[in-house]
């Protein structure tokens, strides 16, 4: 699959991409996951006007106007939510949802058990800085018990963070994998993957936030890739996150199960169904 | 002519079918009615009443007393005390086993007769009261026995043959029950007889059918579940879709992103899913994107009466969202007009791209009204898009209107981010004093110099003495005004269907030379009193009749205090 | 552990019991949950007074009004918010949480695996009947994708059901059990076990609904109990739960994790910190 | 005696740092101060202004025009336009290398100095240009250099000997380049100096510790998390606890379930997040529990501008809630008083055991102020408890003042059951009529009865022109009447610090006899405008000087207003 890192001649990433300019950190993470996002679309040639990426708050979240796709940055927690409203009533259209571990972990956790548990075919980008960036480096539920950086939670927050693969595992999602934004090339082909994947598709990205968490550049030396292929096995799927450090990249997890989408047919008409209310 | 009955029993008695079937019956002799369902807390098996009135004319209200009662049994009956007020003339049958006559039901003037429903019932392997009850209502309220026999046939067909021929036979053993008095009614056939039966859950939910929403999402909750469950196997046949959410907070941001994939999208919830809803429905303010929100309203606050009546979440579809954010606002006025209002305010939310809160009730929701069909109107939701949107293409562009065209995802060249942040036209997320000015008057000026025509009020009547109010308590008012005027009073009566953008100018005509003023709500707190207040210039201090729920406006009290005032 | 089910002399059950008469159904499986709960109560002897009980909304919700404990029948799917507060402010109280699976999983998903990953030490009682019963029978996120008798739902969900468990496991919860209401003695003994845990411990409890499952009604014939110990392994527990039909009971897993409760001394005065404000 | 500086930078130039330092450097000479800070969208790196006021007396607000500006370059300084306004007379003195001023910036009979900061800074390694800036402001402000040089050492301390030593050269620097003119200002200390430095939220927080709040759960939100920020680490060693929650909706219910507890609660947030509490403040309502939020609101609707001050979450905080749901709803007046009416709302919440909602904003919360210290007062929240119940004890008591006994948990025969359920005094849910107007009217009356004293508006001057106005629009106002009073004017200020319950009567009194009224607020729907129509009776068509943010009032429009009305 490494050639998903090279985009086919036709469409270049750039066409994918706006001109507005982020309003991200220097040395941002997020700048990696934009740019291998826009590599993955045009790897794929997704029609621009097919593709919709929706967001919700955080700087992560950010992400929509910075593509020249139909986006959507909504409020914070509920992208989920938005997207799947976006798919359900326009399935033809690819859906892509972004946000942060705060975003999507915090304050959207219903709404990522729940999306993962409904398996609508969406794909969902967590970048995850292991912190609030945008409201200027809060503890997110991903972050070590013991990262006292904070003033909120001066002592650390002392609570085991969430395995975003152990939850969306759990909850049911198809298509669960990681990646690491300073691995563009492999990212770039996690999110290849993950839009192909029929089914909802987790891809936990750790984008370093050097704003607030400094020390995750040193993340480019524990990262390292899975030596394995996906696994449908869930059981086993499980065994190798508890195992994992956290910092393994690739495809943790890939399964067939039934994709949802709403019921619908041209049946009848509005005025077949006021017969109805004739006593 | 009318009368009212009410059909009282314990769980499990079925006087709710009683009720329904006998709203049926009337319907087969061309005669209008209203039921109300009355319940206790109970999920199964709780007491349960159906409040009824029979008219030769379309009724919205019950009445100000019962000429009728029959009480299955003695179970729980204080509860509907409230519910049900009897006077002097009325005639209440009592199950013979059950015992006397409760002292909180005996009253003054009160007819008590023991009926021995239960002995008559069991005249049949299988028998039921309730349909005794019915063939006692039957024969006081004049109705034929073969229409009534040929209906039990009909609905309870599914049932099998036996339990048809037990049910009539127990019709027909209280129909011809020799200790009946008199019939108390006498039926004469409308000359336009009702071609319709409908609730007005099912009303909103038609509405919004009509209206071409194809897309709701929503979690369920009393009392608007029913609406739900009316529209979901509809809709999905209609090419649409509904979808129970996790939530209130998944509802709404589902609806608002199928509506921004173009489809019309509603959702319904009561108070305290409108509460959770407030935040998305200010984004649909900010992005600019349609979307109604039906609002079943019950008693509150928090999760209160969650089976009762009430008008008090005026106040916060009104004024509950944070920050500047225009949005419409309406209320049906009774159960047909659920179908009018809701279908008009998906158009406007869909011409104006600005969210729509319906206000419903539980009163008018759960009731169902025998009512003539409601006039087609030719409200479709009619976006203004940009088609071919060019290069240039400024999705919040500042319009003489304020409405911009929006691009719908699948037009190619129309791509970019709706965005809750302020942003300038292109949509880019911008903290300027100017692009925020810009931004709010557009967003206030699309609603305030839209014409919303003549739709805004019911109007009747004439005089310098006028009635003002809004939602379910419109029937009563409606009623009272009729009687004021058949005394030969004068009176205006001006009842809300459009209360945000408040048609101030619009109101203010109406009420000109007007100098007394009588307010009808039903909230502890006043919200209706001082909402007109916020929004509109009265010609005169009002008087306030406000009243919490569950017990509704009857017409007499309204029209005690009009008769007070001239 | 057996003789959990029978309490003590000194303290009867009915002293837990409130005379408010339960608006439930006749059958209703939350009868017996209430029966387990004071049994559990009376067996561990513990004060009335100093215990609380908590609850969202829903048919199982109301059980706090019925016991003659310090109650708090709150708002639909935040009763464990509610609990976290409590416990946090007044660590000394035995704080018991309680409410459905629509309460728990659908709207209250997200503080749920929250509650799970803080680990304070509460008792979360998981009434499931698999519907939402106050509401008159929709389907919750426990419901079979078949069950197709709710009008909201016409076709059944068609999405997978959470497994309560599974969900707990990889949320970070500490105690993990699963009751049946037609076994009190059972359930009574793990209420016992749970409440003396320290740290959360999740009780799901089948709790049939004969009116809106009346199929339910079977359960007492597919209900059996694990034959094996807790585990402390999350692996192992991963397996158990997978591998499991949803009918087992008993406890599945039990872990020594650090119990969470924020820190706090007496170490100065308002006056003291006023002094910050002196330029 | 008083002037206004601004000092703009790029991200990393320190013009907060600098803005801090010389408001320290104020203190130190006795003077008084405020500063407003301005940010870019940007979390890190973006653009940013100190802007500044000093004077011999309390400044609470920003003045008309600027004297004195210090740009340290032109990066997007365009963004800060509207919010420094600079006049004829203005210094400019900006960075040599950085260029010509733009146009955006310059205005009629502006002096221009370029200046060689950055040359100046160079003079040491690793020097920096904003400690050459502070030098210069000092010089122009007339501020003793010695004191300079102090405090350079007390701040910089931690970075080391070397950074304060480069410090206090470019300090040096800037404050003797000789091309500075003459001092714009002469500082004259004040005879009673400041003694204390806070910032609003840091007052709100310090406000709660001292009403006695021991609990606060809270979810991060500009600009709001530095309020929380202040209070985690103070808030754990008095004993209490601080609960980073998972959202919003957990944090108020974590509140409820402390308060409930026995412990004085609260929880902080801005609009998105007052959104989605409405439902458990709706809960605290009704189940009676005692619970503060503060609402440090930002630019809306939606995620509108969160780093903007606006005054329009009044809507929400005054009727976001569904049902009738009676509540407390405050507005400190300026960044000292954010201690006061802060303690106070603990004070009332738990006295009337109702939610009490503290609408601050980001002018007030992020600015930073040298004041007197607030006076102490002995508002400690103070429960009516239920200490020994007896087993007829009935939690929702119906009692004269509508205030019932609570029993906490640990009170030994005190068990009930709290409920948002409506309830029949003893906490049973109940559905009666009867039982709903009874807890409906108490809940009511516990407010409305209640006796708030003087502290529900600050008031000040007399004639019959007024001027009413309420939050962080007070600063502006109180210094237009007195310029006003100063020019030979008479004027009534008025300045709402208690909204709900609204004091009808006290405000129909306080404007008696006023014939011309003048309304402020910074909201683009006139907010507080329809808050006094729908709650109050005005003597007056009022006008109304409306405004959204994020560009603040000056004293001199709103003096020119009065000018123009009387
Ligand atoms: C309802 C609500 N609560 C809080 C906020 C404040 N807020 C904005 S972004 C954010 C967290 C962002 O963190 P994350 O999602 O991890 O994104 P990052 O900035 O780290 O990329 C918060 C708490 C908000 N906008 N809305
Ligand atoms: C915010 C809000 N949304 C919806 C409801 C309506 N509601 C009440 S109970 C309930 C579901 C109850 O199901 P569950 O928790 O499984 O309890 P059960 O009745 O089955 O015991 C719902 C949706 C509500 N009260 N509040
Ligand atoms: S704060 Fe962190 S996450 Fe946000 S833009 Fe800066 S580096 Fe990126
Ligand atoms: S509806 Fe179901 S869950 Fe509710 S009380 Fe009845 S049987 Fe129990
Ligand atoms: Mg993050
Ligand atoms: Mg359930």
């Amino acid at each position: 699959m490494s050639e998903h890192s090279q985009p086919k001649a036709a469409v270049k990433p750039a066409f994918y991409k706006s001109g507005i300019k982020p309003v991200w950190c220097p040395g941002c993470g997020h700048f990696a996951v934009l740019s291998a996002l826009t590599k993955a679309l045009a790897w794929l040639e997704l029609p621009r006007e097919q593709t919709a990426l929706l967001s919700g708050i955080g700087c992560s979240s950010r992400i929509p106007a910075y593509t020249d796709l139909y986006g959507f940055h909504g409020i914070h927690g509920r992208a989920l939510a938005l997207g799947t409203g976006l798919k359900a009533a326009r399935p033809e259209l690819t859906v892509l949802v972004a946000g942060g571990d705060g975003d999507g972990l915090s304050i959207g956790g219903n709404h990522f058990i729940h999306a993962c548990r409904r398996n609508m075919d969406l794909t969902y980008i967590l970048m995850d800085n292991q912190v609030y960036g945008m409201t200027k480096g809060q503890a997110s539920p991903t972050t070590d018990p013991n990262w006292d950086h904070s003033k909120l939670t001066p002592h650390g927050t002392h609570m085991q963070p969430f395995q975003p693969a152990a939850l969306a595992l759990a909850a049911g999602a198809s298509f669960i994998a990681r990646g690491f934004s300073g691995d563009p090339a492999g990212m770039t082909r996690l999110l290849v993957e993950a839009i192909q994947h029929p089914g909802f598709s987790v891809v936990q990205v750790l984008s370093p936030c050097p704003t607030f968490r400094p020390e995750q550049k040193g993340w480019k030396h524990s990262i390292h890739a899975w030596d394995w292929e996906a696994t449908d096995d869930a059981v086993e799927a499980a065994r190798r996150i508890h195992a994992d450090d956290g910092m393994h990249t690739g495809i943790i997890f890939r399964a067939e199960r039934p994709v949802w989408q709403p019921v619908r047919c041209q049946q009848t008409t509005v005025e077949a169904i006021e017969q109805e209310f004739v006593p | 002519m009318h009368i009212s009955l009410a059909i009282t029993g314990a769980g499990g008695a079925g006087v709710i079918t009683a009720g329904q079937l006998l709203l049926d019956l009337l319907a087969a002799h061309g005669l209008y009615g209203l039921m109300r369902r009355s319940y206790g807390p109970q999920i199964r098996g709780g007491e349960a009443a159906s409040l009824l009135r029979v008219a030769d004319q379309p009724v919205y209200c019950l009445d100000d007393r019962f000429q009728l009662m029959i009480a299955l049994d003695w179970k729980n009956v204080d509860r509907f005390v409230d519910e049900i007020p009897l006077g002097a003339g009325s005639l209440l049958l009592h199950e013979e086993s059950a015992g006397p006559v409760p002292p909180e039901i005996q009253r003054e003037g009160v007819r008590a007769l023991p009926v021995p429903m239960k002995a008559l019932a069991a005249q049949e392997k299988g028998g039921r009261m309730n349909s005794v009850a019915l063939g006692l209502a039957a024969r006081l309220l004049n109705l034929q026995p073969e229409q009534a026999a040929a209906l039990l046939d009909k609905r309870l067909h599914r049932k099998g043959e036996e339990a048809v021929r037990v049910a009539q036979a127990n019709f027909e053993a209280g129909y011809h029950w020799e200790g009946l008095p008199e019939p108390v009614f006498s039926a004469t056939p409308a000359s336009t007889p009702p071609d319709w039966t409908l609730t007005g859950n099912e009303g909103c939910g038609l509405g919004a059918l009509r209206a071409g929403v194809r897309f709701v999402a929503a979690y369920p909750i009393t009392p608007a579940s029913d609406m739900l469950e009316w529209l979901s196997p509809r809709i999905e046949q209609l090419n649409g879709a509904l979808i129970q959410a996790e939530d209130e907070l998944a509802s709404i941001n589902m609806a608002i992103g199928a509506a921004w994939g173009g489809v019309p999208a509603m959702t319904a919830t009561s108070g305290p899913g409108l509460s959770l809803m407030l935040e998305g429905i200010g984004l649909a303010v900010a992005s600019e994107t349609p979307v109604v929100v039906v609002d079943v309203m019950r008693g509150g606050p928090s999760t209160g009466i969650p089976t009762k009546s009430e008008q008090a979440d005026l106040d916060q579809a009104l004024h509950g969202l944070h920050g500047d954010a225009p949005h419409l606002v309406l209320g049906p006025l009774d159960v047909p007009d659920c179908v009018l209002t809701t279908q008009w305010a998906v158009h406007l939310a869909e011409q104006l791209q600005a969210p729509a809160i319906v206000l419903s009730d539980q009163a008018m929701g759960q009731s169902r009204m025998l009512a003539r069909k409601p006039a087609e109107i030719q409200f479709i939701g009619q976006r203004k898009r940009a088609e071919s949107p060019g290069t240039d293409y400024q999705r919040y562009a500042i319009t003489a209107d304020g409405v911009s065209p929006m691009a719908i995802p699948g037009t190619p060249e129309g791509m970019y981010t709706a965005d809750g942040l302020e942003h300038e036209p292109g949509g880019k997320p911008s903290s300027a004093a100017l692009d925020h000015v810009m931004q709010l008057d557009k967003r206030a000026r699309k609603l305030e110099q839209h014409d919303f025509g003549d739709l805004w009020a019911e109007m009747a009547g004439e005089g310098e003495l006028a009635v003002l109010t809004w939602g379910s308590s419109t029937g009563a008012v409606r009623e009272a005004c009729e009687r004021f005027c058949r005394q030969g009073g004068r009176v205006r009566m001006i009842a809300l269907r459009l209360l945000l953008p408040a048609q101030t100018d619009k109101l203010a005509q109406a009420l000109a030379g007007v100098d007394h003023l009588l307010v009808v709500e039903q909230s502890h707190s006043r919200q209706f009193d001082r909402y007109l207040r916020a929004w509109h210039a009265l010609p005169v201090q009002p008087r306030v009749l406000a009243r919490p729920g569950p017990v509704p406006f009857t017409p007499g009290e309204i029209l005690t205090e009009l008769e007070s005032m001239s």
